[in-house]
């Protein structure tokens, strides 16, 4: 087996949550943005899986098990709000939602 | 699993009951009163179990929960406060249109996520506690579906919260990897011996406190605060505040001792920082604030600025001020709150300034209940806004924070001027505009507040006594 | 016990007050009144039955409180917070009855905070623990930002801000400062208490002295005032509705004076003595700067509230002048300018009362229509520049004779002055109740009730120019006290240095 | 005995607090007799208390008695304690006695005046100031009066308070006056601190025994002692103030700035005696100040139209006179002349006050003229003050008093003739402005009818007043004219003889070059006031008298000097610059908040932004550390 080691898996980890990052600022569709959350959330994932491989510990998988859920969660109740979004300003441009601000 | 685990769990397991029977009902036979009577009882019966686990602790359920004193005086605190928001909701509901009841369900899904915080020891149970409270608060705030702020609020800090997890994640992972262990105790063993940490270790806590800074709303991750307190039902506004900030607060403090992040230099200026950040910019924003919504929101990022300070003092008594501080804190905010959803009415959220004016000598009790708030906010003499200061402030000297203690006594300034806005304008003269009505159970809710702001300003020993004797890591 | 129902009768006064403010507008001030009367005349019964006017404190009171941080309710009285009670009381009972006709909005609420400013001002008087002293300092400021906040004039709210910050910052300096002597006394014997008596023999290193006697100076320059901390002071008493004014003037600053002679001489002795000749120069600034904008001042009340900064000049040359002279003369002007000045914000009131104007130079004439009230204006201002026979003059010159027993020059310019109190309380005179009246203003001289007020005034006034006797005997224990506790430890310290240099200087010998 | 010299000061006040108590419940005549019936039974005490006195000197030289203990802190007593030697004697007897007459004069003079309760009070506080001024025993009391009668001569200057002049010239004379009381004051810390006392005569002993003549501290407080004789008794350069006090009622002129009040300043100087004799360097001074105020006021006197000014720059000068006497150590010849100086002087103010009273308030004395023929008592009497002042050989009190004085200016051991000839140069101007007045107001044509004759009430003081300017010399007579010295034995009990230098013989030859320059005086006056030649006429319009006019500009030098920076410093700053470090201070905050406030714009990707950033620094921070 490939052996790679560990810091360049965590870089790799590190550069996909930095696309996520990345991803998030420059998209102004709501849709987009919690697609790129999304992906910040799996390279996090992707760390502890790491960490699980590294430490040869269950623990990481079993975290990344949870992460997953919770993803989940987020995203359906992401995409309500989303509808909601749309229901009431008629556009999932994020730049058009600035109602709550100082005057 | 043993009958002590199930003991020591008795609290979270009538949380996570208390909603699946809610559901039930519900769907059963919906009313309002019904749902809340039973969600009071519900609350009531967690606070009350507590006293029987009380005999069994300090209580380890490896590797996640540790159930002990200190996190058992948060899940009272916790409790509590959700009591209190529960109250206030009340009114604040009843006037609304459309479906309610679920608003309970999930006020108990994330004060189960809050309680979990407080019993985390173990990275999994920290986010898993962090994630429950926030997924539902993202409901919580875009309770109100049929506003477009309430959507716009819950939008925002859905977008944020969710990176700000992220962060949070992503710290953990780093510091598992450089430890293998994501179990707080564990994770103390290993740093105890090194002389100096690892750089992906204090990369890893740079990063959590990334998600824990927004949690809390310390600047610079302070932006969502006053946009989603504005556009969040009120009650809800002050569970964010209050519960939401005390269970996030809990874990951290118990976290940032384990791994004795004070002893840090790096992490100890980067907190230093934020901390005079946030009292700064907390405190600057709010000077000029219409909205009393917004300048609340300002108010607690400031602070939670002087909180913080109190993690750099690395000691257990620090630790008692903290708490002591977060309950005068919550009192107080949950008062302040109270005042605006008890105000409120169905088309007019009572969040401007210029609705209170002349508020004294209209409603002269509520306008006593909001002085008192605002003037332990400010940390004024005979309220309990002012010991916790007191306390805060004797622990950071004692510790040597000199700067810290110096931009807070200039920040109580400046906050007290905005406080003093408030206060003027509720008794300048009075407008024609009308008040609601206030129920009997928002009058309770309000005079217990206050009967606590004063008792505790005035005659704090018992609580101290209470804290020093439960609070202990 | 005395000293703890003194102020729960206050209390208990106030919280009556507002309640029966609802039922009518004459039950409030008659309550008010009712209370302070009480208040008086027990203290004088009690000090004349029971209490031996010895060396030691007059009553002391003791309790636990937070034992948690070593704080206590430890209240006592000596000679000088007699006075300053006795004091209080008394301009108390002034201030209810010259609002009887002013105030006709909420008057249950505004008897309310007069009791309540009265009950902090009072327990700032008795407190012997630091805690509970700042605790009173602190609770004043409340019902005072009230008072001006609700029924003071035109521009109340940004004075009524100003005068609350200004004495917030400087009092929670004091907070850190008050903690800071807390901790060095515990790190040094062990013992962590607010206490005052166990805090009077800490020893600190020169350096920290200073630094910490520089957080309670701050808040007592500000009360004070002094140059250049002294900018709320203006604001706040020309807002002020009459009441608060003379509170203000009379009361509240010698809280300043109080605390000065209180705590920063006896707490500090070392870093008071190194910093009095800054205390001086302060002194006479204040003399000089308050006199010089008392002087340009068009707005009556304002006029009189710069002269008050000028006023406390005085006291602070004379605190700093460390001799038993000036603190008796620092006593006499603190009340002597409570009652002067008061008085005198007492006629700007009666003057606005009565034309709806505090602008000298719309005034003039006013000799022809209200001659009681020249006459009283004329005590007063005479009062304020210092003529014998008045208690100021008493005041004045016992300080400027203290005063020039540990610096000439500083009195010497404080002598100043007098000369420049003669030009702005004649200007007073001269604007107000000379010349030709040039309105037609329906205007009535003074009432009975505001006679018996300036009467009672004036015979105060005159008695401490003419028999200010005993007024030092009571002061007299306390003061001296204070002194030989700051110059104990002066001389202590002198004698240590001469040591020091003694050997130094032998050690240069032996080698 | 004792007690009655208590009762002296206590008599008029307690007059003045009935008539202030109950100012609302008396008449007018009543009111007027209260006032001056206590100063009549003052009187008549002080003149039971003298006999006694002068019949048990030299033995017992002084009475002396303690009220009460005004105050008592450490070191430091002082009480209200009276003491009568002869000094304060002689004062008291001026004060009682004049002021008696002054009062009842007043009686007639202020009938019409709406204000006469208040008048009368003021006065009364003001003879009860001056007398505890006179009889203080300590120097703390003395200030107490001297302060007191300050604040009456305020109130008196400014009694007609609707012209606001009035209250002006009422402020410029408390102000100027205060200036020297602080000196005075300062002196006051000085004696307190060297000896621990405020107790005259204790100080006087204590300082005659513990510092050295001439030393630095004796002068400096001489000189302080010196400034506040300079203000109350309106010597240069502190005497502005006199001329414009004429504002007040005329027997307030008289009482207070000529009889009275002015002299205080020689009071203390005589009273004190042993400080300036200790500072010799001070006691030529004060010779210096008066011969020039002497000099200044008389050209003064010359050039003024208003009655009152001539007399009032009169007054300067005389005092000047009093000075001179002082500072040559002829205390006995400047107490002499106090006294009769009071007489005549209140006279001529007397009458001036009827005259100007009958003419409608004329006071400019080119208007009146003709006056002999109308008011026949006002006029004999006025000639009579005017003969005095003049100094009239042998007839009038005036010349026993100003002789001695010219005398010792000379023939005393710190004497000299440049204080002569400017006494004699002063004599002469002082019987040419004099009777200047005489010849322009009461001879010529009349400008100006009388309104009414003056009533009893007001001419028997004149008349009485005119008897002692003519016959109270007589109780001092020259060695060279009977050498008669009942009034300086009897002041030397209390004060030091003048020593004399050794050229008594030729005394008769000064008395004579006096005596005609007081002649030649009246007669240049005759030739040009009365013939009226025309070089008058050009000097009437010169410069220089118009210098002289205006007080030899004094008043313009001080309003350059002092006046104007005043003003200019309280109006430039009126509205306190440290208020504006408070408002940049808020302004600040508001700029902090505002700046702040933009970033809260609600824009999703904007906090996104800012929340990278802030990771991106944390981040950096806690790597490159």
């Amino acid at each position: 087996m490939l052996s790679v080691p560990v810091e360049t898996q965590i870089l790799f980890a590190g550069i996909l949550f930095f696309l996520g990052m990345i991803g998030l600022l420059v998209r102004r569709n709501l849709v987009f943005m919690l697609m790129s959350i999304e992906i910040m959330f799996n390279s996090a994932g992707l760390v502890f899986i790491i960490a699980a491989r590294h430490w040869n510990q269950p623990d990481g998988q079993v975290m990344f098990i949870f992460i997953l859920s919770v993803t989940a969660v987020e995203v359906a109740i992401g995409l309500a709000l989303i509808l909601q979004v749309y229901h009431h300003f008629k556009t999932l441009d994020v730049d058009a939602i600035h109602k709550l601000k100082d005057e | 699993m043993t009958e002590t685990d199930f003991l020591s769990l008795s609290p979270f397991l009538i949380l996570a009951l208390a909603p699946i029977i809610i559901m039930i009902v519900i769907s059963i036979y919906r009313n309002y009163e019904v749902v809340f009577g039973f969600s009071v009882l519900s609350i009531v019966a967690a606070i009350v179990s507590i006293v029987f686990i009380l005999p069994v602790i300090p209580h380890s359920i490896a590797p996640l929960f540790l159930v002990d004193r200190y996190s058992l005086f948060f899940i009272t605190i916790i409790l509590i406060s959700a009591l209190l928001v529960i109250f206030l909701s009340y009114d604040y509901l009843k006037q609304l249109d459309g479906i309610r009841e679920e608003y309970y369900i999930i006020l108990f899904t994330s004060t189960l996520g809050a309680s979990l915080l407080a019993v985390a020891n173990h990275f999994i149970l920290f986010f898993l506690g962090i994630e429950t409270l926030t997924l539902s608060l993202y409901i919580l705030i875009a309770f109100e579906k049929t506003k477009d702020s309430s959507i716009e609020a819950g939008i925002k800090y859905l977008v944020l919260a969710s990176v700000s997890s992220a962060f949070l994640l992503f710290g953990m992972g780093l510091i598992y990897i450089t430890f293998g262990s994501m179990q707080f105790s564990v994770l103390e063993i290993a740093i105890r011996h090194l002389n100096q940490l690892p750089l992906l270790f204090i990369f890893g806590v740079g990063m959590m406190l990334v998600g824990i800074g927004f949690k809390l709303a310390l600047v610079p991750f302070h932006m969502w605060t006053p946009d989603v307190y504005q556009g969040a039902p009120a009650p809800v506004s002050s569970y964010i505040a209050t519960v939401s900030k005390g269970a996030v607060m809990a874990v951290f403090i118990r976290f940032f001792f384990n791994i004795r992040g004070f002893d840090n230099q790096s992490i100890f200026i980067v907190i230093s920082g934020i901390a005079v950040l946030s009292m700064f910019v907390g405190n600057l924003l709010a000077i000029q604030q219409k909205n009393i919504k917004r300048l609340l929101a300002y108010s607690s990022i400031a602070n939670m600025g002087y909180l913080i300070i109190i993690l750099l003092t690395g000691s257990d008594k620090g630790i008692q001020a903290a708490i002591f501080y977060l309950i005068t804190y919550f009192i107080t905010t949950i008062g302040a709150f109270g005042v605006i959803s008890l105000l409120s009415t169905k088309e007019l959220e009572a969040e401007n300034i210029e609705e209170y004016r002349g508020l004294f000598w209209k409603k002269p009790w509520i306008a006593i209940v909001m002085t008192f708030c605002l003037l332990s906010l400010a940390g004024i003499p005979i309220t309990a806004g002012f010991i916790a200061k007191f306390y805060l402030i004797l622990e950071g000297m004692k510790a040597g924070l000199w700067i810290l203690i110096f931009s807070m006594i200039i920040n109580s300034v400046i906050g007290l001027y905005y406080y003093l806005r408030v206060i003027t304008s509720m008794f300048s003269v009075a407008n024609e505009n009308l008040l609601p009505s206030v129920s009997v159970l928002g009058k309770v809710t309000l005079a217990f507040v206050t009967i606590s702001i004063l008792v505790l300003g005035v005659y704090p020993g018992w609580l101290i006594d209470f804290i020093v004797k439960y609070a202990i890591l | 016990m005395i000293l703890i129902y003194l102020i729960l009768i206050l209390l208990a006064g106030a919280l009556l007050a507002w309640i029966s403010g609802n039922l009518n507008h004459v039950l409030p001030r008659v309550i008010t009144l009712v209370t302070l009367i009480v208040d008086l005349v027990w203290l004088i019964i009690y000090l004349l039955q029971t209490v031996a006017f010895s060396n030691k404190w007059l009553i002391d009171v003791q309790h636990h409180w937070i034992l948690q941080f070593g704080i206590g309710v430890h209240f006592a009285l000596d000679g000088l917070s007699l006075l300053m009670l006795l004091l209080t009381f008394f301009l108390g009972i002034i201030s209810v009855l010259i609002s009887w006709k002013e105030i006709n909005s909420r008057v249950g609420f505004f008897h309310f905070n007069l009791l309540l400013i009265l009950a902090g001002i009072v327990g700032v008087f008795l407190s012997l623990d630091l805690f509970l002293f700042y605790f009173f300092w602190e609770l004043m400021l409340v019902p005072m930002y009230f008072l001006i906040g609700i029924w003071g004039h035109e521009n109340r709210t940004k004075a009524a801000y100003k005068f609350f910050l200004y004495t917030q910052a400087s009092g929670l300096l004091m907070f850190i400062s008050i903690l800071a002597l807390y901790f060095v006394h515990g790190n040094s014997t062990g013992i962590y208490t607010f206490d005052y008596i166990q805090l009077l023999g800490t020893h600190m290193s020169a350096s920290t002295g200073l630094l910490i006697m520089s957080g309670f100076l701050a808040a007592f320059l500000v009360k004070l005032p002094v140059v250049p901390l002294h900018n709320w002071l203006p604001d706040a008493h020309t807002e002020a509705p009459t009441a608060g004014s003379l509170i203000l003037a009379a009361l509240l600053l010698k809280t300043g004076a109080y605390g000065l002679l209180r705590f920063i001489v006896p707490l500090f002795p070392i870093a008071s003595s190194s910093f009095a000749p800054i205390g001086m120069i302060l002194g006479v600034i204040g003399i000089l700067y308050g006199a010089k904008l008392a002087f340009a001042q068009t707005d009556l009340k304002r006029l009189i509230a710069y002269t008050s900064v000028s006023h406390m000049g005085f006291v602070i040359l004379g605190v700093f002048s460390f001799n038993e002279l000036a603190y008796q003369g620092v006593v006499i002007q603190m009340i002597a300018h409570g009652i002067s000045t008061g008085a005198l914000f007492i006629m700007a009131g009666q003057l606005s009362e009565r034309i709806h104007t505090r602008d000298i130079n719309k005034m003039g004439g006013l000799w022809e229509k209200a001659p009681f009230m020249g006459a009283i204006g004329l005590i007063f201002s005479m009062a304020s520049l210092g003529l014998p026979g008045l208690g100021n003059f008493i005041a004045e010159l016992l300080i400027l004779l203290g005063a020039f027993k540990s610096n000439v020059l500083m009195s010497v310019l404080a002598c100043i002055g007098l000369i420049a109190a003669t030009l702005y309380s004649l200007r007073i005179l001269q604007k107000v109740f000379y010349g030709v009246k040039n309105t037609d203003w329906k205007m009535n001289d003074l009432s009975i009730r505001e006679k018996t007020i300036a009467v009672s005034l004036v015979i105060v006034i005159a008695g401490l120019g003419f028999y200010p006797q005993p007024v030092f005997n009571i002061a007299k224990p306390a003061l001296l006290k204070t002194l030989d506790e700051h110059n104990e430890k002066t001389q202590l310290n002198s004698e240590n240095l001469k040591v020091e240099t003694d050997l130094k200087s032998k050690l240069y010998f032996y080698k | 005995m004792k007690t009655l010299i208590a009762l002296i000061p206590a008599l008029p006040m307690i007059s003045f607090l009935i008539l202030v108590l109950f100012s609302g419940k008396l008449s007018r005549k009543v009111a007027g007799w209260i006032g001056a019936g206590s100063i009549g039974i003052a009187a008549v005490l002080t003149v039971i208390v003298s006999v006694d006195l002068i019949s048990a000197l030299p033995e017992i030289k002084s009475y002396q008695i303690t009220l009460w203990q005004w105050m008592s802190v450490g070191n430091l007593s002082a009480d209200i304690s009276f003491r009568l030697d002869s000094l304060s004697l002689v004062f008291c007897f001026v004060i009682t006695f004049v002021g008696f007459l002054i009062h009842s004069y007043s009686i007639g003079f202020m009938d019409k005046d709406e204000g006469i309760i208040r008048f009368f009070a003021y006065m009364n506080l003001f003879v009860s100031s001056m007398l505890i001024l006179v009889l203080a025993d300590n120097i703390l009391l003395v200030y107490l009066g001297w302060e007191g009668v300050g604040l009456c001569s305020y109130l008196l200057i400014g009694f007609w308070y609707k012209e606001p002049e009035n209250g002006t010239a009422a402020r410029k004379a408390f102000i100027i006056t205060r200036i020297g009381d602080t000196a005075m004051i300062i002196g006051i810390f000085i004696l307190f601190l060297s000896f621990g006392t405020f107790n005259i005569q204790d100080i006087m002993h204590l300082a005659s025994a513990k510092w050295v003549a001439g030393s630095s501290i004796a002068t400096i407080t001489a000189v302080l002692l010196l400034g506040g004789a300079l203000g109350k008794s309106a010597q240069v350069p502190l005497q502005t103030w006199l001329p414009d006090a004429m504002a007040g009622p005329s027997p307030v002129s008289a009482l207070i700035h000529a009889a009275t009040m002015v002299t205080a300043g020689v009071y203390l100087i005589a009273r004190t005696n042993v400080l300036f004799s200790l500072a010799p360097i001070v006691q030529g001074f004060i010779a210096g100040i008066g011969a020039l105020t002497l000099l200044i006021a008389g050209f003064s006197a010359l050039t003024q139209h208003d009655l009152k000014r001539i007399l009032a720059y009169s007054t300067i000068s005389q005092i000047g006179y009093m000075f001179l006497a002082l500072g040559v150590g002829a205390y006995s010849a400047a107490i002499f002349h106090f006294m009769i100086h009071a007489f005549f002087k209140a006279l001529l103010f007397l009458a001036a006050g009827v005259v100007i009273l009958v003419l409608n308030e004329e006071h400019d004395i080119f208007k009146m003229g003709g006056l002999r023929k109308k008011m026949p008592a006002v006029f004999w009497t006025f000639l009579i003050g005017s003969a005095s002042l003049s100094a009239l050989p042998l007839v009038t009190a005036g010349f026993y008093s100003k002789d001695a004085i010219l005398w010792f200016a000379l023939s005393s051991t710190s004497g000299g003739v440049v204080l002569w000839i400017a006494g004699i140069v002063g004599a002469f101007l002082t019987a040419l402005y004099s009777f200047r007045m005489i010849f322009i107001a009461f001879f010529g044509e009349a400008k100006t009818q009388p309104s009414f004759q003056a009533g009893y009430l007001m001419t028997i003081p004149l008349v009485v007043l005119a008897v002692f300017s003519l016959f109270g010399g007589f109780i001092e007579l020259p060695a060279s004219l009977g050498n008669f010295h009942l009034f300086s034995n009897l002041i030397n009990q209390s004060l030091p003889v003048v020593g004399i230098k050794n050229v008594e013989h030729l005394e008769w030859l000064f008395q004579l070059i006096s005596s005609l320059i007081a002649l030649s005086g009246i007669y240049l006056a005759y030739l040009f006031y009365y013939k009226k030649p025309v070089f008058i006429d050009s000097f009437n319009h010169s410069k220089i008298h118009h210098f002289f006019e205006i007080g030899f500009g004094f008043d313009k030098v001080y309003d350059i000097l002092i006046v104007r920076p005043v003003v200019w410093l309280a109006e430039i700053d009126k509205k306190d610059f440290i208020d504006q470090i408070n408002i940049s201070i808020s302004n600040m905050a508001l700029i902090g908040n505002e700046v702040l406030s933009i970033a809260q714009n609600g824009k999703l990707r904007w906090y996104l932004l800012t929340f990278a950033f802030g990771i991106a620094v944390i981040l950096t921070y806690m790597m490159t550390k």
